[in-house]
Parts: C-alpha cells; structure tokens; sequence
C-alpha cells in the first residue's frame, strides 16, 4: 500500500499573465508522491511553491504537462470533478486557518462532510472523532473567532481529516504559531499520517517544519533543485 | 488634500464606484418617492383645480351661496374689465372663464323632425378663444374617444355614451335648448366634432363641452361669466400664494354690500379642500419621514461596509507614517465626495424622471381592468418637481452616508497599529 | 439546497447586526406594502359592503320601463310587483319633484320605501310615525347642500301620475350618516305607503332590492341588475387608485432591495477567502453562488417572519380599530366612510411574500454571478477586487 | 331655468280666458252662471294678444313682449316681439305636441310624449303645463263659498275642484268682481291643500265692450321673490286669424 503512487506529474508548466507578458511559475516539473508520504515543497517566496500546490489540489490547472492526483487528470477536470476530488479525496490545511468565522468549531469540522451528504449522526461521530485526533473535543461548541492561534489551525486539520481524505495539502501551515504550537501541530500531524497513512504534502520555509519532513522538494524560480528523500527519524510522538 | 483624495475615488473603481452607484440609486428612488408621493397626494388637488376650484375662483357672492346649483343668473357681470383687472394685477396667473349650464339637447331626422332628446350638462371651457391653456390643463385630447377639440363656433364635444343614445356621429348637429342668464329661451344648433370620455357615468350619460364664447352668447352672457379660475404660473399650486392673492383681491371689495359683488375663493377654501389638503400635507411629510428613515439605514449601511473594506488599505498608510486623525479625516472627506457625487448624480436621475412624470406622465391603464382613459379619472401617473427634491436626497445620500463611514471609520482608532500591519500581511 | 439554506442561516444569524438592519428594512417595507394594499382592499371591501349594505343589496329589479340612468324615465316606469314572497324584497317607488327649503326651490328625487324594510341599512324605522306630518330621511350630503337640518318641516312638491301639482310639509325625522353618495346627493326618502297614495300610484313599485333568499328567476316586467353589475363602476376606481399606488411600493421594495443588494456586493468581497475555503472544501462553484443567493433570499424570508411577528398584532389592532379617513375626502363622488378597516386576506400576504423573496432572491443572484468567475486561488487569497 | 315656465304661463292665460264660450242664463248666484259671465266676459272664439311680461329676477328684471293668436282650445301660437334677443321665436302648440322655433338657429325643436312630461331643464314646471287646454268648467266642479272686498271691489268667491283627473291644480280659488265678472284674484292649491300659487289681476278696463284685466301678477307661494306680471298692450277678440297660422310652416315664415 505505502508505494502506491497517487500523484505523478510530468513536464508541469504554470504561467500566470502578468500585465503585457507571462510570469513563469513553474517550469518543467516531473514529482511522483507515494500514499502515505510527508513531504514537503520548500523555497523562498515566489518560488511557486503555492502553486504547486495549489494544481495538485485541483484549485489550479497547469499550463502545460500533466498531473495526475488519485487517478484524476487536474488539467482535464470540469469544476464539478474538481470540487467532488476536493470534497473526498483532499484535505487543505492553510496559513491562515481560513476557518469559516461564524461557525463554532463542531461545525466547521462538520462543513466538510455536510457536502458529502453524510448523515447527521455519522457526521458527529466521525467530527467528534477528528476533534479528538487534534485535543478540541472539549471545544466543539465554541465559536471559531474566540480560539487561540493553535487551536484555530487544530480546527483546520480536524476539518481537513475529518473525511479521512488520501492527501492532505498544508500550505505554510505553521507560519502565523509560535515554535511551541508549530511543534505540537506538526507532531499531531505526523501521526495522522502514520495512523490513518494519510499523504501530507507541505509547502515550507520554516525550519521547523522541515525537520519532520520525510522528503523534501526545493524549488527555486519555479524549477525543481533538489528532490531530497530524508531518513526515517524518529520524534516523541 | 481633496484633489489627491478625489483622484484616488476616481483612479480606485472598489472606493468609489460602487458606493456613487449605491448612493446614486438610492438618492435617485428617495427623489422618485418624494415626487411620486407629493404628486399623488397632490393629485386631488390638482384635479380639483382643473376641474372644479382652479387654484382661485372669482364668482359673485350670491352666486357661492348658491353654488351648487349652478345659479347663471347670479354670474359675475361686466367680466371683460373684470379679467383685465386681474390679469394686471396678477400677470402671472392664469385667468379664464368658464360657465356650467343645463340644457335640452335634440336631434333631428331627415324630415325635420325630432329623431331623439335628452337632457344635458354643459361644460364650457376657453377651448378656441382663450390663450390655449385650457385645453391644455384639462387634457381634453387625451379621453377624446374619437374626433378633435373644438376649432370653431358652436363646435362641441359630447360624452360618449350619450352620443351613442342618441345615435349620433361626428360632424353630425344637434339643436340645444335652454335658458339664458336671463331666465330667458337659449336656443343653439352644435356640431359635434368628438365624443369625449369621463369615467364617470353621470357625466358620460348626458355631458357637452363647448368653448366659453359660445356659451356666452347663446346664454345670453355677453361680458358675463359664472367663473373666473385663476392658475398659477405653470398651474403649479401654491397655497400661501393663492391666498396672497385672493385676501388681497377681496379686501379691494371690503366696503360693497351689493350681493352681486365679485369674490375671489382660494382652492383651499372651496368645497372641503381645506382639510383635505392639511391631510394630504401630513401624510406626505409622514410617508417621507419613513421613506428618509429607511434610506438613510440603507445608505449608512454602505457606509459601514465601505469602511471595514479598507482596513488593509488604512495599514498600509499607518505604516507609512500617518496619523490615525488623518487617516480618520481623509477617509470621511471621501465619504463627503463620494456622498455628493452620488447625491448629484441620484438627484439629477430622480428630477428627471420625475419631471419627465410630470410632464408626460405614465400610462397606468394597462395596470387597471376596463378603465380607459378618461377626463375625470385619470390613467396616466402624474408627479410634481419641487423644490425640495432637489436638495431631500442629500439627507440619506450626504449625511446618512457620511454618517455610516464615519462610524465605521471609529475602528481605525480602536484598533492597534499593529494588527494592522498584521493584516497588511495576510 | 438544504445545506446551502442551513448554511446561509447560520451565516446570517452569525453576522448580528448587519443582518438585522437589511432584515428590518425589507420587513418594514413589506408591512408597508401589505398595509398599503390592506387599506385598499379594506376600502373597497367596505365601498362595496356599504353600497351593498345600503343600495344594491343583492340585486335591483328595475320596471322594464324604468331606466336608473334615464330620468325621462320615471314617469311611467313603474309597475305591480309579481313575486309571490315579497318578503325578500324591498319596493322602491321613485318620483321626481322639488323642496323648497327657505323659500329656495331645489329639484329632487323623491323616494318611498317600506318603513319596515330590513334589506336595505337606511335608517327607514324613522319612517315610521304616528303625526299627521310625513317623516322622511335624508343623508348628510343632501343636507348639506339643501341646508336642511333634521327636525326641520320642508315643503315638498310633485305631480301626481295624473300630472296634477301636490304638495305636503315633511318632517325631517333624521339626517343619516351613510358613505354611499347615491343614496343621498339629491334625494329624499318618503315612507312607501303614504307615498304612493299621494301620488296616487297604489301598490306601484319603480324598482325592488331583493335579498339573498330571494328567487331569482324571470320577471316579464322587471330587468334583473346583479350585485355584481351594480359594483362594477366602484371597482374600476379602486383599481385605479391601486395600480398608482403600486408605484409606491415599487420604490420602497427598490430601496430594501438595494439595501440587500448593496450588502451581497460587499459581503461577497470581504467574503473571498470564505469562497475560497468553500471551494478548497471541495463546493462547486455553483454550490457557493446558491449558497450566497440563499443567504440574500433569506433575508426576505426572515423579513417575512419579522413581519409577520410585528404586523400579526399590528394588522390586526388596525383592522379592528380602521383608520380614520379625514372628513374631507369624503366629499369626492366616492364611497368612503370616515373609518377605513384595512383587510389583510392571506392570497395578499402570500402574493406579497412570493413578491419580496423573488425579488431579494433575484437581487442576491445578481451579485453572486460573480463568483462563478473567481479563481479560487486568488479568492484564497483575498486578492480579488 | 324659470325661461318656459312663464311663456307657459302666458299661453295658460289665453287658454285661460277664452274657456265657457257658451254662456247661459241662470240664477245669479250660481257659481257655473259666474264662471259663465266671466268667460263671456273675457274670451271668444279667438283672440289675439299682444301682452307684455316682467319677469322679475334676483338681479334685474326683464320685460318680453309678445303676441299670441288662439283659436279655441287646441291651437295657438305665439311670437315674440321683444327683447331683440327673442324676437322672432315661435311657438306653435297643437293637440298635445308643442314646437319651438328659433330664427337664429333656423331650427325647430319639437316636444312631445314623455318630455312634454319632464320638468324643463330641472325647473319645476314641464311642458306639458302648456297642454292643458280643457275648460275649467270641464275640469272644475264649482262652489260660492263667499263674498270678499278686493282692492275696494266687491266679489264672489269661487272654491273650484277638480272633477277630472289630470289637472295642474286640483284645487282653484277665484275671486270674482261682482259687477264686471271678471276675476281680480286667484289661488291655486295642490291636492293636499296647499297653496301653490296667487294671481292678482287688475287695471280692469273696457275691451271691445268686455271688462279686461290689463295686469296680472303671478306669484309662486312656495318660493321667495318678486313674481311675474303681465301687461296687456292690446287684445282683440274674434279677429280673423288665417288657418296657416296654425301649422307648421308659420314657424319658418
């Protein structure tokens, strides 16, 4: 199961219009992603991390080149296919949370599985359990706004892996905590990995993150430098 | 300072567009509303002055105590030096004359003989004879059901349906009977040359409009008038005027006792106008009350949002070394700009509309079953440009705005500079 | 569409007070609108209740000869009235003539009715009296117009059906207070019996106002009039009094609407990272237009609620209690009492609330569209201007 | 409105007086012998008047003069002379129908059936006042109820009643001189009693060897105002009247 490839990408081109001519994000790209990995994309700003990430999430299609995301084709993919690979197959965990505010945080966790028109009381049972994957459960009822900063990103993984999705999309997940929350999401996450063998793919410059990382990919420029596979470590989960 | 913000309302389509455009629509419906509101409810007025009170009436007072039965023989006398007086006195106004009458009316077969009669009102107005602006104030051509307006001597309309009775087309002629000033035998012969609609069924059953010389000379009214009406300049009602007018009118006659003497009544104290008019006034300034309110909630409204919008925008120039005051300053001084230009244009949208309302009206027959246009009941929407609707829109559209913006603008300085920046960031 | 209302709801109790400001406009206006036709229909309702009450009844029968619009005639348009149960009818007998109140001669339309008559509203029980002089009644109008005042003594006179001059002094035993003009401007009601043997007109009737039990069938002699025909002329001019109105509420259902608009717009803008969220969650597109067009459209249908929770209570003290109409308008050739009871029936609720979501619904759409075109990546963002 | 009311009352008169042609002799008291005398008295098998009427208005009064020619009871016609405004309007009454012409319009108007029927332009007189042409001693059974002084004259009083249907006034009263046989006042009641209206006659001279009343006032009881007289210029009676004056075509003439 672990070397089951579930994302293979080739000769990925991404060009954005950028006022007269094109800006080149990403140029040339060939990855292929094994299910259950914990990798992660790091470069300085504007390296085309995002975007990368952001095709493989079925939000962006390519320019040119192919990617293929759990036997999905994203250039080819009607909205619809899209946001049904999204809804099932994919959670997103971002920056800046991108809780939905007027929601408690029973509810957001929940959102992800009301699309899938999944009973109500399966829905609470399976939120409750993602709750207590990320320590909220105690939590569920209260409104998003009135969470710290750590328990706001814990929220945005319950609601990432609440559909036990295959990958698990992490864009700069750790860059608005301190090192002390950064380090006890990066750790809940790694073991979700390896308990549910959920795929994380990361986009990073924080050193911190990198350190858990299994694999890591350096853009530069948009062009692939280095795709470095790490030794297992081992952390005090 | 307002050149620079001004540049940055135009070159910035998010700041100002869509709030002029908000601004602008909602300033424009409070101007239509007003309007609409002040025309409707001056509606009755108004058709009470065309038809029946004119903004002034000059009768004699024996002929207003017994008004209701349309006494000719009380009308006022020597007319002619009497109109003059007025129309030097007062040359704005509009005077005209028009007399009301009873009569018979007979048709005639190919023998000679009479084919049918019936009795009629008659309704007198300076159709050919006058300056032209009655036809005009009364819209005669437009309940015209078939035919033109009189052009000539003992030329007549009739109503409808009693042309239909009678069995009569147009051109066709008709033998009147009646009784002059004098109480003496009126005798005429009219040709029809239209059929006239009323909407109202006592009046299209036996109803004839014919110009006021005529009137005058087949009643025996030679420089006599029942009525004078007087119109105010663009027949635009004024009440403080049209007594102005009329006190000032009678006081000249103060020291005559002759029964006969001219009086001059305001519309407002014709009939029951008076309390009429009182009401409509309060239900008009209560309607806009209401209408302000929730405008100016609507437009505050936006104000708010167009201030949490920029919160970002306000980081940046914290950032770049601003005071919060200024910021706080400048960005209700763009709220002023953007609440004039809003203003400005929503006023000018709603005038227009309002005046084109005015002016040709709307066409609301086809809202109403088996109504046709028609004299006395009007199917066309009329609405009236005042004055105020020129400056009314800037309550919701200057203040209520500016009003909002800077509410929302308080957050400027109840936040901390610092998550500012930290939005700058995000 | 479940989830998509769910999450608007939550969306909109969650934004407080913004919400509540739009709610508040859109229900004031629909109260404004729905009372605004409630005191028309209310109007009408009543127009025709009084003139029912107190002219048509369910229906005249006018003498084959007697035409209501031809004064030329009553003469000789009257007749025996062939009805076996004359219980269910009221016999009218018309005569023109004139009163001479203080020496000043006025044509009017003298009018017998049964004193006992219980069709018709008129008060005829005044009709009924043990003096030498005949009561009559008159309504407030003609008073007016004639200056004659209840307990006056006026001469009246007529011809006889043989065309001979008679003249009696009635006594005006009460000036009624009714809304309908035509049973008043020009006329005055004599008690039947004594009536029609001055005029020497016997068992003669010029029309009858039936009631609900009467049998309609055929009468050789009688034109049949029906309640509906009678009303006809009455509705016309409330019709055209609603359809001006309509305008008004057009402007004010724009105001609200605007409100509505205005916040779709804005709260679609500050919103972005919102839709972007929805999106990366896996929502089509589509999901999230009808997810905001739903939060817009529900707007009005809390405005509905909020509506209905004020104006239940409020429309109903109003429908009880009327309004009062000032004394003047009354003098227009309209029926229309000095206290208007507004009717709020359910077909005007339910078309006005279809009106206001359709509407706030269309008016949320529009804004929305918008989101169909954003790039999702930009929208994560908050980049999209 | 008041127009025909009193070119109505104009012919009313001449029908009036040329009532009872045939006197006969009986006892002096007898109130039909009176009635007889004062038709004798005042009428004959035609006549032709030339009278003057005041009509006093609210405002001002206005004098018509006119001139009428009857011919028994059915036909008469009259023209008027004055003011200018009237002059030259005809009216022809024949049986039951009545026709009015107008020189400045050229035109007849006919009024008969129902309309003859109807108050005239909302007055309270109808046309077909002007149709009723039976004598009184037809329509009137009469009584002597009494001796008055009038105006320094001695009379009988006459109570008339109606014995017919259809008759304006059901009830007369009639003061007659008792020397001249001409009445000097008269009072007409509706069926109820009421008076309706006086006439008083006066400036009784000699015409033709018959006593005439030249003045008439007439005076409706029931409304305020001055009354209406008549003035007699000249009257001449069994002059000979051409029958064309008693068609159609004489209205056009």
């Amino acid at each position: 199961m672990k070397n089951e490839t579930i994302i293979t990408i080739k000769n990925l081109v991404k060009r954005y219009p950028e006022g007269d001519t094109e800006f080149t994000a990403l140029q040339d790209i060939n990855l292929e992603f094994c299910r259950g990995e914990f990798a992660g994309v790091v470069g300085p700003s504007g390296s085309g991390k995002t975007t990368l990430l952001n095709i493989i999430g079925s939000l962006d299609s390519p320019t040119a080149g192919s990617v293929h995301v759990l036997g999905h084709e994203i250039g080819s993919l009607s909205h619809r296919e899209s946001a049904a690979l999204r809804n099932k197959d994919i959670g997103f965990i971002f920056q800046v949370y991108n809780l939905l505010p007027v929601y408690t945080v029973f509810e957001n966790v929940e959102f992800a599985l009301m699309l899938q028109k999944i009973k109500a009381s399966e829905r609470k049972k399976a939120v409750m359990q993602a709750l207590e994957w990320v320590g909220l459960a105690d939590k569920h009822k209260k409104k998003v706004t009135k969470l710290s900063g750590g328990e706001g990103q814990r929220v945005a993984i319950a609601r990432a892996m609440v559909k036990r999705p295959a990958l698990v999309i992490a864009d700069e997940p750790t860059a608005n905590l301190d090192a002390a929350n950064a380090h006890a999401i990066l750790k809940m996450m790694k073991k979700l990995n390896t308990e549910l063998n959920t795929t994380f793919l990361f986009s990073t410059h924080d050193e911190k993150v990198m350190t858990y990382l299994d694999r890591i990919i350096h853009l530069e420029d948009g062009k692939l430098i280095k795709d470095d596979i790490q030794s297992p470590k081992e952390y005090s989960l | 300072m307002i050149a620079f913000l001004l540049k940055g309302i135009l070159r910035d389509r998010n700041r100002s567009l869509l709030p002029i455009i908000i601004v602008a629509i909602g300033v424009m419906l409070t101007v239509m509303l007003t309007g609409y509101i002040k025309g409707i409810l001056g509606d009755v007025v108004r058709q009470s002055a065309r038809f029946e009170t004119g903004h002034m009436k000059v009768v004699t007072q024996a002929y207003f105590d017994n008004m209701a039965q349309l006494p000719n023989d009380l009308a006022l006398d020597e007319v002619a030096a009497l109109s003059q007086n007025l129309s030097e006195h007062y040359p704005d106004v509009d005077w005209v004359q028009r007399i009301k009458f009873g009569g018979l009316i007979d048709v005639l077969d190919d023998q000679g003989n009479s084919r049918g009669q019936g009795p009629v009102a008659g309704l007198s107005f300076e159709l050919y004879s006058g300056a032209g602006s009655e036809p005009k104030r009364l819209e005669l051509s437009n309940s015209l059901v078939e035919g033109v307006l009189p052009q000539a001597s003992n030329e007549i309309l009739m109503s409808y349906k009693f042309a239909d009775k009678l069995d009569l087309a147009l051109g066709d002629e008709v033998s009147y009977l009646g009784s002059t000033m004098n109480e003496s035998m009126a005798f005429s012969i009219f040709k029809i040359v239209g059929f006239i609609r009323f909407g109202v069924p006592q009046m299209d059953e036996g109803t004839i409009i014919c110009d006021v010389e005529d009137a005058k000379v087949i009643l025996d009214m030679d420089d006599a008038s029942s009525e004078i009406l007087g119109f105010l300049p663009k027949d635009r009602y004024d009440k403080k005027r049209s007594y102005e007018i009329a006190d000032q009118f009678n006081v000249s006659y103060q020291e005559t006792d002759d029964e006969f003497k001219p009086i001059m009544l305001p519309l407002a104290e014709q009939g029951e106008l008076k309390s009429l008019i009182a009401s409509a006034e309060n239900m008009s300034f209560i309607m806009m009350a209401i209408f302000l309110f929730a405008m100016s909630i609507v437009l505050w409204n936006t104000g708010l949002l167009a201030g949490l919008r920029r919160y970002k925008e306000f980081g940046i120039r914290l950032a770049l070394g601003e005071s919060k005051g200024h910021i706080y300053r400048s960005f209700t001084l763009e709220a002023v700009m953007v609440g004039i230009i809003g203003t400005v244009i929503g006023t000018l949208i709603g005038v227009s509309f309002i005046w084109y309302l005015q002016v040709y009206g709307l066409d609301i027959s086809g809202m109403m079953e088996q109504v046709e246009s028609s004299l006395m009941l009007p199917t066309r929407l009329t609405a009236q440009v005042t004055p105020e609707l020129f400056f009314i829109g800037f309550i919701p559209g200057l203040f209520a705005m500016v009003l909002g913006n800077m509410l929302s603008g308080i957050g400027i300085y109840k936040r901390e500079t610092a998550s500012l920046f930290k939005e700058l960031e995000a | 569409m479940k989830l998509a209302i769910q999450l608007a709801y939550r969306n909109l109790m969650g934004a407080g007070l913004k919400t509540w400001l739009n709610v508040g406009i859109l229900a004031f206006t629909f109260l404004l609108i729905v009372f605004y036709n409630g005191f028309m229909d209310g109007w009408n309702a009543q127009a025709m209740r009084d003139s029912v009450a107190y002219e048509f009844g369910e229906g005249h029968y006018y003498h084959k000869d007697y035409d209501p619009k031809d004064p030329f005639s009553i003469k000789d348009g009257h007749g025996i009235i062939q009805v076996d149960n004359l219980t269910n009818v009221v016999p009218i007998l018309i005569r023109q003539g004139s009163v001479y109140p203080d020496g000043r001669m006025m044509p009017v339309l003298l009018k017998g009715i049964p004193a006992k008559q219980s069709i018709l509203d008129l008060p005829t029980s005044y009709l009924q009296s043990d003096e030498e002089t005949i009561p009559a009644i008159i309504g407030k109008r003609f008073a007016k117009a004639s200056r004659i005042q209840e307990g006056d003594d006026v001469t009246i006179r007529w011809r006889d059906q043989n065309g001979s001059f008679d003249a009696v002094t009635i006594h005006i035993a009460k000036v009624f207070d009714c809304d309908v003009p035509t049973v008043d401007a020009g006329q005055i009601w004599l008690p039947l019996y004594p009536f029609r043997s001055l005029t020497g007109l016997d068992y003669q009737s010029s029309m009858f106002v039936i009631n609900k039990e009467f049998d309609r069938e055929q009468y050789p002699d009688w034109n049949y009039k029906s309640q509906e025909e009678l009303l006809k002329p009455l509705k016309m001019v409330v019709d055209s009094k609603k359809a001006g109105g309509s305008i008004m509420y057009v402007l004010l259902l724009g105001i609200a609407l605007l409100a509505i608009f205005d916040t779709q717009v804005l709260s679609i803008f500050r919103r972005q990272k919102e839709i972007g969220t929805y999106v990366s969650l896996g929502m089509t597109r589509s999901q999230v237009v009808k997810l905001f067009t739903v939060e817009g459209a529900m707007y009005s249908i809390m405005a509905v609620i909020a509506a209905i929770i004020v104006g239940v209570p409020l429309f109903y003290l109003i429908s009880q209690s009327g309004i009062t109409i000032p004394q003047s308008s009354q003098t227009t050739s309209l029926s229309i009492s000095e206290v208007v009871y507004p009717k709020f029936t359910l077909s005007l609720i339910a078309t006005m609330i279809l009106l206001v979501v359709l509407a706030a619904t269309m008016v949320s759409y529009l804004p929305s569209r918008k989101i169909a075109k954003m790039d999702p990546v930009q929208a994560l963002k908050g980049k999209i201007q | 409105m008041n127009t025909l009311y009193f070119r109505i009352l104009l012919i009313g008169i001449a029908i009036y007086f040329q009532q009872g042609i045939d006197a006969q002799t009986t006892t002096a008291m007898d109130p039909v012998y009176i009635l007889e005398q004062v038709d004798a008295n005042m009428s004959a098998k035609n006549r032709i008047i030339h009278a003057k009427m005041t009509v006093h208005g609210r405002r001002k009064s206005r004098t018509i003069e006119s001139k009428s020619y009857s011919v028994g009871r059915l036909k008469s016609y009259s023209e008027y002379l004055a003011p200018a405004r009237e002059k030259g309007t005809k009216m022809l009454k024949l049986d039951n129908r009545l026709w009015i012409y107008a020189p400045s319009t050229d035109r007849t108007i006919q009024l008969s059936g129902h309309m003859l029927r109807q108050s005239v332009l909302g007055s309270d007189l109808s046309y077909e006042d002007m149709m009723e042409d039976r004598s009184l001693l037809e329509l009137y059974d009469a009584k002597l109820i009494g001796e008055e002084t009038v105006n320094g004259r001695e009379t009988w009083v006459l109570e008339l009643r109606a014995k017919v249907d259809g008759v304006s006034y059901t009830k007369r009263k009639s003061w007659i001189d008792q020397e001249r046989f001409v009445p000097l006042k008269e009072e007409l009641y509706a069926k109820s009693g009421q008076l309706l209206k006086m006439i008083e006659l006066s400036e009784v001279s000699r015409v033709d060897g018959r006593w005439f009343p030249q003045k008439m006032v007439y005076k409706d009881m029931l409304k305020k105002g001055k009354g209406t007289e008549f003035y007699i210029v000249s009257i001449q009676f069994n002059a000979s009247i051409p029958d064309h004056y008693f068609t159609k075509a004489i209205l056009k003439s």
